[in-house]
């Protein structure tokens, strides 16, 4: 049990890296891939408050009579990460908005088979 | 305190009650309107009882006044988004079950003729 | 207790990412993701990630969620039937995931307090950053102070995607003769609700901007914050009306204010002689400077942010409605 | 006391998982809507318990965050259908 305990976390961050990897792979929507690219990043935020995790340790904020804290440091780089993430997120929405426009169509054959045409 | 920490304990216990049943309603009723009712009826009374439940848990400080402002937030805005939705719902044309089968049977009878 | 909400948040989160798979209504892709970010921000949460699962909230859940919403305005609801077969993606992902997997098992054990990670660096920033910069959030600390050159390159990438997105999209502002858009018209109740809450998410921005040292909190999510009182105000009154209150062109000289305020603090300590960004030089007494410091650059970031994220909102909404209009 | 509050937190949870299932698999966009509401304000109660339960209850600002997302949220969905048919 506490194997199971010991790495339940690592395994279900693998699971939902996969499953976002599998969307941005397989599907044809350009917004469900954004969908599934945020699915992964999230895994990753994930895989290092996981690492930052000290059983008994409380919030990294000082209070009283408590003496152990979780790790800072992965959660300023996550903090920063998860803001810049959703930048680029719109940013690629945007983009998604003008091939839309380009193209008349946001899935991904479909206007690769109209540049195949030109 | 201990007469403090009873009454918080019953009122906790009664607010998540009420969520449960409304989580099951949610499943149980039969069209879209009363399943409504049963979240957003169930949602406001949940919020009251455990928040008051944990506002008797705290020492009167600054957590005293952020559990009240949750409170007078979710008041406000939860029964607003429900209505907003029930109301959304019926302009965009959802049936409700008494309606939907009159129409029904309208359109049985039309595809008969 | 801990133990059993992880698990139980974590497999509600599988559960959550498994469905948005099978789902061909890109409506309800998006609704689903709302939920997948309001459960990672709680296993932040119960993983004592407070300032985190904070961002993660306001950014992840709120802002994320309401571009998606405006992206699918334009560009439609259903995804068509996909062709291709999905075998060789799942393949693919099989192999990969099973290898990850096999690599974990050499990871060290979840909440070990002698893992790696706590023998470096950490202990340090446990030990010293209250007493050498005076603030009990150590996260604000190590986000502002130590590793303050770090965060300045961010607000900059964060500059630089509104930068993306403007000109990709531009904010169109419609001409006089057309009729303004008045947003949700049908809905009094809600425009009454709306009107109540918006001073109140504003003064709450503020205090999260400032209560930042003290608890979770600081720049960035005040600044979404703030933005998503203004966001609502659109939402619900229409974009003409949000123009007025606040015009895209102030917010386009407001977001590099921000980058620019950092910066100069920067500029300022080296004037005083010290480092670039070393707030020790600002005061005669180094834990008043890091103070001074560290407020004003929070505030910095937080201008930042507020401008470029209501910026982007104000971008994908003026294409939805003009999408609207024609 | 905490095992009171414990017992609220499993039941909040149950709660949740139950909104979560109404959202995946509902039979029309407005249940699923409704779910997902249903889960943001359970959410906030949890974060409210949790807060109690392991005794730092000073993370409340996050719930009032949640309350306040989950409202624009909805706003954002009703704007919306005003642009889209939301007959499935």
């Amino acid at each position: 049990m506490s194997f199971i305990i010991d790495y339940y976390n690592y395994w279900i961050v693998v699971f939902l890296m996969m499953t976002g990897f599998y969307i941005v792979i397989s599907a044809n929507n350009l917004v469900k891939k954004i969908v599934g690219l945020n699915i992964f990043q999230t895994s990753v935020f994930m895989l290092y408050i996981t690492m930052g995790k000290v059983s008994g340790g409380t919030a990294p904020i000082v209070a009283e009579g408590v003496t152990l804290y979780s790790n800072p440091l992965p959660h300023v780089l996550i903090l920063t990460a998860i803001v810049v993430g959703v930048a680029t997120t719109a940013v690629g929405l945007s983009l998604i908005v003008r091939i839309k426009r380009a193209y008349g169509t946001v899935e991904e054959n479909e206007f690769q088979n109209e540049d195949d045409a030109i | 305190m201990f007469v403090l920490d009873i009454i918080s304990s019953v009122l906790l216990v009664a607010g998540v009650f009420f969520g449960l049943s409304g989580a099951i309603g949610l499943f149980k009723f039969p069209d879209f309107f009363t399943r409504v009712h049963a979240a957003s009826v169930t949602d406001s009374i949940a919020a009251i009882l455990i928040i008051s439940g944990l506002l008797l848990q705290t020492s009167f400080d600054l957590n005293t006044a952020k559990l009240i402002f949750i409170f007078f937030f979710l008041m406000i805005t939860s029964p607003t988004a429900s209505h907003a939705l029930a109301k959304s719902a019926r302009h965009g044309g959802l049936l409700s079950m008494a309606e939907r089968k009159t129409s029904d049977n309208s359109n049985t009878q039309e595809n008969q003729h | 207790m801990a133990v059993l909400i992880d698990l139980v948040l974590l497999a509600m989160l599988a559960i959550t990412a498994l469905r948005v798979i099978f789902l061909k209504d890109l409506f309800a892709v998006v609704m689903l993701f709302g939920i997948y970010s309001f459960l990672s921000a709680l296993i932040f949460v119960s993983l004592d990630a407070v300032d985190v699962a904070f961002t993660e909230a306001s950014v992840g859940a709120g802002i994320s969620t309401v571009l998606m919403l405006g992206t699918l305005a334009l560009t439609g609801r259903t995804e068509k039937e996909n062709k291709h077969s999905s075998l060789l993606p799942f393949l693919v992902v099989v192999v990969t995931g099973a290898a990850l997997v096999y690599g974990t098992l050499d990871m060290p054990p979840f909440g070990h307090p002698d893992n790696p990670v706590h023998e470096h660096v950490a202990p340090r920033y446990i030990e010293q950053s209250p007493k050498e910069v005076g603030l009990p959030n150590m996260v604000t600390s190590v986000l502002a102070s130590y590793r303050g050159f770090d965060t300045l390159g961010e607000t900059v990438v964060v500059f630089a995607a509104a930068i993306g997105v403007m000109s990709l999209l531009g904010i169109r502002r419609r001409s006089e003769d057309e009729t303004p858009e008045s947003g949700l018209k049908e809905h009094q109740v809600l425009r009454v609700v709306a009107k109540l809450l918006i001073p109140f998410v504003v003064l709450f921005a503020l205090y999260v901007q400032f209560h930042g040292d003290f608890g979770p909190g600081g720049g960035f999510q005040a600044g979404v914050i703030a933005a998503a009182a203004f966001i609502l105000y659109a939402l619900v009154y229409g974009l003409p009306l949000a123009f007025q209150v606040i015009g895209p062109k102030f917010l386009q000289l407001l977001a590099p204010f921000g980058v620019l305020l950092y910066a100069s603090v920067g500029l300022y300590s080296m004037f005083k002689g010290g480092l670039f960004l070393d707030y020790n030089t600002l005061a005669s007494d180094p834990v008043a400077g890091q103070h001074y410091g560290i407020i004003i650059i929070e505030l910095g970031v937080g201008i930042t942010v507020f401008a470029v994220m209501l910026s982007i909102f104000y971008a994908f909404a003026s294409q939805a409605e003009r999408s609207n209009v024609q | 006391m905490s095992t009171v509050l414990a017992a609220v937190c499993i039941a909040i949870l149950v709660v949740m998982a139950l909104a979560l299932a109404r959202a995946c698999t509902a039979p029309t966009v407005y249940d699923r809507i409704l779910g997902v509401n249903m889960f943001g304000t359970k959410t906030v109660l949890f974060i409210a318990a949790v807060g109690f339960l392991m005794g730092r209850p000073d993370f409340l600002d996050i719930a009032i965050v949640y309350a306040l997302i989950n409202f624009i949220g909805m706003v954002a969905v009703l704007r919306f259908f005003e642009y889209t048919a939301p007959i499935e």
